[in-house]
């Protein structure tokens, strides 16, 4: 059993692609004193959980992201940067503001999928507080619903710089 | 050879012996169960050839690849036969006593072997007399097996490992056990093994389980 | 006159003049008095045990005292250590009495310093006859005390009730095992009895030891005998638990080995294998009893139980190394006994004082309602730290240094004795392992659950510190823990030359101030430098972590990581319960503990839970196996016994004449 | 202790401090690699510490000096451990604390602190991280004691110096009974006090299935930075340890700079491998029951337990 999970490790190999050129967005200065390496806190604030599995697949195997230096981690205290999904619904509204103020200092907010940006298609609809924006300070977006892998990648990679 | 090269060789196929028997205690997965009780075989058949070198007896060689082929060879077969034959049966047995505690179990009963082969080895204290006591423990272990497991298999593997630590503890007293002996001891356990199978296999047909609990109905 | 009888009589006088003076001083001040009295006949009793340590002897006749056979007192280094060990105890008890008056009825506070000075009588005491005064004089004072708030509270009389019956069923195994001795000697005086053990057959002498082997473990809280000990304990007033508990519990370690190996000169080597395995067997249930308890000091009480047992494994394998005729290594397991029974009395003090002062600011000893009293009670919850940390037997704590040298007694002595000491051995290192792992995980229970964190109760939550008087006796302990921890050979050579005298053996081994270094084997150990060590290392490390850390961000507190929930209430906490749980679930099969759950559902729908309770008791197997059905059976003897006696006067006289004529018959007959 | 041996300690501090993270890197590539992934680089882990020493520390409130002191405990207890273990060489070994009681013992002081730190931050993270550490920590110590005594039978010490030097005066002591028993055993008995699977996953993002990640849940910062490091640091102390024990060669007998860099040199080698073929063990592992472990530690003991008596029937 041991052995046969061997061999498809040996046919397999590394099946992730080869890094894509490094973005040229330009870096938001907190970032930078980051320097190379970024824990995120994924808070899902009343997503669709679209996002969740590009989220998932941008981690994976494939995209690999963890290569450029960005880690998903399990309490905010440990983080840098949060992934925040979903339009932010009124009883993640608090929760949400929260979080933000458990992570240290410097700390960066990326708004993941439309409706993170500006609640996509659920702008206006009863129990939707409002977009990202207006409960915690967004230092990137990634447009797309849901955004496609490379897209948040490139986003991560913008903040790890590498 | 020389005395501590002897020593060295005894002392690791004891050693391998009983860290086999140890593992078939540890062990929950059938499977493994008797590729352990293979690996037991091969060291036990080592045990024998390093004897045989020693005393420089093609008898004893002879022997050894005996219990080679018997007991790393045909009786794991047997035993995995019986296993695919229980197809659909939880391949995990379910011991009566939970693992940890028959493992300390075991470590108790190293422990008296040891005490109770103290007069066996002061017999005559040589480097291959100083395992005595691990055939003996393998022989405890191998019994508190045969008590505290509910499958018929796993028992039979313990019955099996009794038979490798009395066979150990023979060769071991330096009693030089004859080759006829040896013989008949090999038939009379293959006897038993292909019985126990054909058992197990009525069992199957009536109960549908090997679980021995079930035997309790045939009172009433 | 030297220096141990002046010492030594001043601590009887002193400890009589208080318990004189105490009830009739005015009720508020008798604690003072009673407590002022108990630590200066303390003070004066640790003088004469370090004199009778420095190599001083004293031997005194007092025939008038005692009908038939006289008291005579006789004072060794052996009696010089417990001397000294029950005298320091009674120092910081006695200061810590002052503060925490207590029930303050006359009887209660003259036992006080009665109870001290029988327990100082007991290892002084040169014959059978003065020892057994002693020792149960010894027995009622603490009854007295533990009865103390009988009235406030019916546990308090169960537990005494239990105290009394197995203090006495002790003190009768005692009484017949000396007897039986003191039959074959000259007189009842100890050298007639050391003359007369040497040449005692076997089975009398097989016989005398586990007679009074059952008595003294009875004391010393052995299982099976340990049932009064997490019952009386925890009842009796906090200083008095510490006196017991500390004190009057190692007097049982002190029988055993004044019979087991003066007495009796050694014995066989089966003795001591039981010793060993009573020790083991204590050991391990009293620390996985601790692990899982909820009320605080019955944690104290089971831990106390498991340092007995560790002490008598040290004890047994003394005896086995012994019979084995390795002196140098029995007198090396006697010295890691002796010294840590030292440690322990220390460390147990300091545990039990503070959480008498946390009983006394909360007003309860459970622990899942404590926690969060190092806002209001510091000192407290620093006395506690300290005395955990020397009992989990972790470095820097006191019973680190002992039970090394445990382990190393018995990592040497396992080819000393052949096949047996080569398979009691093994399971003697591995029963001590495992009983400092539980030990740590039930002290990071009392102290995390119990003092950091929130508070979970109320009263928790209104703590605040004791009277400078009760830190005062705790800071005398913490200081001993302290000391101890650090600087062993401070009372290392002084134990080791007890333990070689036993066996009239050499040093076991040469305590520096800096270095203890084992004699013959090599081995060495110090506590000052593994300290120090740490202690540089943590300074270090804040100085490191401050220079690189980024001097623009200061320091900012912020609310708990509540998952961006409402605020934490003290009910998400983890309790002493919920944090034993994962042992207790993998020690089932030892402690099988009762639980059961009931589910009242909703009145509308029964697939709405409405609540759900959850209540989980840990009883001790071994009482019910084995106390049930003597309990029983008494019970029964005692309706069988209510039919003789209807109540009629006549019918009880008419039973005492019967007897008389009954016997004088006899009398004739056999003349 | 000799002006040698304090810098044969300074030097064995240095390696350890700067290397533990590397190796850390090492075994994440390794798992990556297994994992088909291409890796974060072995640098990363330094990376991620330095980030977290710029960042701003936190006090949680309501918790106490023992929440601030860990970290540092932690770290003092490991430095001090290494100081005096004889990695490199045996010449500068201390004449007391090198005892492996003591070693273990000062391990088992910094785990506790961890757990005191985790309970007293009062969430329910937090208790039950220490809760079940403490579980794991006290039925490790058995296995851990007795096979140090399997180990110190032979020599007639628990010093490590003297077990090292005994065993590299007579290597084929190292394929005995008594030997490959006990490295099974300890072997095992690391992988529990480093918290490596099957006992415990480092990686998860599953509160409810850690056990050393829970009770840090709620540091941040530089206090961070130092719990990582300790514990990157306690993992290269315990296979440093276990490679010690079980493959003493190239240990230095001189305090000489060439013997010293030789001794460096070739530990980080050993720990080197030992921590890859773990990473690359892992792999195949899933994570056991919390309940199932003690089968696991129960194992262990008893190959301890049969180790000693190897040792002292089979010489």
């Amino acid at each position: 059993m041991v052995l046969d999970l061997w061999r498809r490790i040996r046919r397999v190999g590394t099946s992730a692609e080869p890094p894509p050129p490094r973005p040229v967005a330009d870096r938001p200065d907190r970032a930078v004193e980051l320097g190379g390496s970024v824990q995120l806190r994924h808070v899902d604030a009343g997503s669709c959980n679209g996002c969740e599995i590009e989220i998932g697949s941008a981690f994976g195997p494939v995209y690999d992201a963890e290569r450029y230096g960005a880690r998903l981690v399990a309490s905010p205290r440990h983080a840098d940067a949060l992934l925040v999904t979903g339009a932010v619904t009124r009883n993640m509204r608090e929760p949400l503001r929260r979080t933000y103020q458990a992570v240290p200092e410097p700390k960066l907010v990326v708004a993941v999928g439309d409706c993170a940006r500006n609640c996509g298609v659920f702008a206006g609809a009863y129990g939707v507080a409002g977009a990202v924006g207006d409960v915690v300070p967004v230092d990137l977006e990634v447009p797309g619903c849901p955004p496609r892998p490379e897209a948040i990648v490139e986003a991560l990679r913008t903040l790890t710089g590498r | 050879m020389s005395e501590a090269l002897l020593t060295q060789l005894v002392g690791l196929g004891a050693g391998a012996v009983l860290l086999t028997a140890v593992l078939v205690l540890w062990l929950r997965e059938l499977a493994v169960v008797i590729r352990v009780f293979a690996a037991q075989g091969v060291a036990l058949a080592g045990l024998v050839a390093v004897l045989a070198v020693h005393e420089g007896s093609g008898e004893l060689a002879v022997v050894a690849v005996g219990v080679l082929v018997l007991r790393a060879g045909l009786l794991p077969h047997l035993l995995r036969r019986a296993l695919s034959a229980a197809e659909g049966e939880r391949r995990v047995t379910r011991p009566l006593v939970n693992v940890a505690a028959s493992l300390l179990a075991a470590a108790v009963l190293t422990l008296l072997a040891l005490a109770v082969s103290q007069p066996l080895v002061a017999l005559a204290p040589s480097p291959v007399t100083a395992a005595i006591p691990v055939g003996m423990a393998v022989v405890l272990i191998g019994f508190f097996v045969l008590v505290t497991r509910r499958r018929a298999l796993s028992q039979l593997t313990g019955f099996l490992l009794m038979d490798n630590g009395i066979t150990a503890v023979g060769f071991l007293t330096g009693a030089g056990v004859a080759l006829i002996v040896e013989l008949g001891v090999f038939l009379d356990v293959l006897l038993a093994v292909l019985v126990l199978g054909v058992l197990t296999g009525r069992m199957r047909d009536v109960f549908g389980r090997t679980d021995l609990d079930e035997l309790r109905e045939l009172h009433d | 006159m030297n220096a141990v009888g002046a010492g030594l009589g001043v601590a009887l006088l002193l400890a009589l003049a208080a318990a004189v003076a105490a009830p009739l001083a005015p009720r508020t001040a008798r604690p003072a008095v009673a407590g002022a009295g108990t630590a200066l006949c303390g003070a004066a009793a640790v003088l004469a045990g370090v004199a009778a340590l420095a190599g001083q002897r004293l031997t005194v006749e007092l025939p008038g005292v005692l009908p038939l056979t006289g008291l005579t007192i006789t004072v060794d280094a052996l009696g010089g250590l417990f001397l000294a060990v029950v005298g320091a105890v009674a120092v910081a008890t006695g200061i810590y009495a002052i503060g925490y008056g207590g029930p303050d009825g006359r009887g209660v506070q003259a036992a006080l310093p009665l109870f001290v000075a029988s327990m100082l009588l007991v290892p002084v005491a040169g014959n059978v006859g003065g020892f057994l005064l002693c020792w149960e004089l010894m027995a009622l004072t603490s009854l007295l005390l533990v009865a103390a708030e009988h009235r406030r509270r019916d546990e308090v009389a169960s537990a005494a009730r239990w105290y009394a019956v197995m203090t006495h069923v002790g003190f009768v195994a005692i009484l017949i095992g000396l007897v039986v001795l003191a039959g074959h000697a000259v007189d009842d005086s100890f050298p007639a009895l050391r003359s007369a053990g040497a040449q005692l057959e076997p089975a009398t002498a097989g016989l005398v030891f586990v007679l009074t082997l059952v008595g003294f473990a009875s004391k010393a809280g052995i299982v099976p005998l340990h049932a009064w000990l997490p019952r009386a304990h925890p009842e009796a007033p906090s200083h008095v638990s510490a006196l017991m508990s500390a004190a009057m519990v190692t007097l049982g370690v002190y029988g055993i080995v004044r019979v087991g190996f003066d007495l009796l000169g050694g014995g066989t080597p089966w003795w001591w294998v039981l010793v060993l395995l009573l020790g083991a067997v204590s050991a391990v249930y009293g620390i996985l009893q601790a692990a899982i308890a909820t009320d605080l000091k019955a944690l104290l009480a089971c831990s106390t139980t498991e340092n007995m047992g560790i002490v008598l494994v040290g004890v047994g394998a003394a005896g086995m190394f012994a019979g084995a005729g390795n002196l140098l290594l029995a007198g090396l397991a006697l010295t890691a006994a002796l010294l840590h029974v030292g440690n322990h009395s220390a460390f147990k003090t300091l545990l039990f004082l503070a959480a008498g002062s946390v009983l006394h600011a909360t007003g309860t000893r459970d622990l899942d309602a404590l926690g969060g009293l190092r806002a209001g009670m510091p000192v407290t919850t620093a006395a506690f730290g300290l005395g955990a940390l020397s009992a989990s037997a972790l470095p820097l704590g006191a019973a680190f240094v002992s039970e090394w040298l445990l382990l190393q007694a018995l990592v040497h002595g396992l080819a000393v004795g052949g096949v047996a000491t080569a398979i009691v051995m093994p399971l003697a290192v591995a029963t001590v392992a495992l009983t400092a792992g539980l030990a740590v995980a039930a002290f990071v229970k009392a102290f995390g659950v119990g003092f950091l964190a929130r508070p979970r109760s109320a009263a928790a939550a209104r703590a605040h510190e004791s009277p400078p008087t009760m830190l005062a006796g705790m800071a005398v302990a913490g200081v001993a823990c302290a000391a101890l921890a650090l600087a062993p050979a401070l009372v290392l050579p002084a134990v080791g030359r007890v333990g070689g005298a036993l066996f009239g053996a050499a040093d076991p081994l040469a305590a520096g101030l800096l270095v203890v270094r084992l004699q013959g084997f090599t081995g060495s150990l110090s506590p000052l430098l593994v300290a120090g060590a740490v202690l540089v290392g943590t300074a270090a490390v804040a100085l490191g972590a401050r220079l690189l850390a980024a001097r623009s961000r200061d320091r900012t507190a912020v609310r708990l990581w509540d998952c961006g929930a409402g605020p934490l209430s003290a009910r998400m906490e983890y309790t002493a319960t919920s944090f034993a749980q994962p042992l207790q679930r993998v020690f089932d099969d030892v402690v099988r503990p009762e639980q059961d759950v009931d589910v009242t559902h909703h009145r509308e729908s029964q697939y709405l839970v409405d609540a759900v309770r959850y209540r989980l008791r840990v009883p001790d197997r071994l009482e019910h196996g084995l106390y049930r059905p003597v309990l029983t059976a008494v019970a029964a003897w005692g309706r069988l016994g209510a039919r003789l006696a209807t109540g009629s006067i006549h019918l009880y006289l008419g039973y005492g004449f019967v007897a008389v004529c009954g016997l004088m018959v006899l009398l004739v007959a056999i003349r | 202790m000799s002006v040698a041996g304090i810098t044969v300690a300074l030097v064995q501090a240095v390696v350890v401090l700067v290397g533990s993270p590397l190796l850390l890197g090492i075994m994440r590539q390794v798992r990556a690699r297994l994992e088909g992934r291409a890796g974060a680089g072995v640098l990363q882990p330094w990376r991620d510490l330095r980030k977290l020493m710029r960042k701003q520390p936190l006090t949680p409130r309501g918790t106490t000096e023992v929440f601030r002191m860990a970290p540092l405990v932690l770290m003092a207890t490991t430095l001090a451990v290494v100081a005096v273990v004889p990695f490199v060489t045996t010449a500068a070994v201390p004449a007391a604390g090198a005892d492996l009681f003591v070693v273990v013992a000062l391990l088992t002081l910094g785990a506790v602190a961890l757990a005191l730190a985790g309970l007293d931050t009062g969430t329910a993270f937090g208790g039950m991280g220490a809760s079940r550490e403490i579980t794991i920590l006290a039925l490790v110590e058995p296995t851990l004691l007795v096979g140090v005594l399997a180990l110190s039978v032979p020599v007639g010490s628990t010093d490590l110096g003297d077990i090292v030097t005994s065993t590299l005066r007579d290597p084929g002591r190292v394929i005995t009974p008594a030997h490959v028993l006990a490295a099974v055993a300890l072997g095992l008995a690391v992988v529990a006090e480093t918290g490596r699977l099957p006992v415990d996953n480092p990686s998860t993002h599953l509160e409810l299935t850690m056990v050393h990640e829970a009770m840090v849940l709620e540091y941040a910062g530089p206090d961070l930075a130092l719990v990582e490091l300790a514990s990157a640091m306690r993992l290269t102390v315990f296979l440093g340890l276990w490679a010690t024990l079980f493959a003493p060669w190239g240990i230095a007998g001189t305090t000489g700079p060439g013997a010293v860099a030789l001794g460096v040199a070739v530990f980080a080698v050993k720990v080197t491998a030992l921590g890859a073929g773990l990473a690359g063990a892992e792999v195949f592992l899933a994570k056991l029951r919390l309940f199932r472990t003690p089968e696991l530690l129960a194992g262990s003991f008893v190959l301890a337990l049969l180790a000693v008596v190897a040792s002292f029937f089979f010489g």
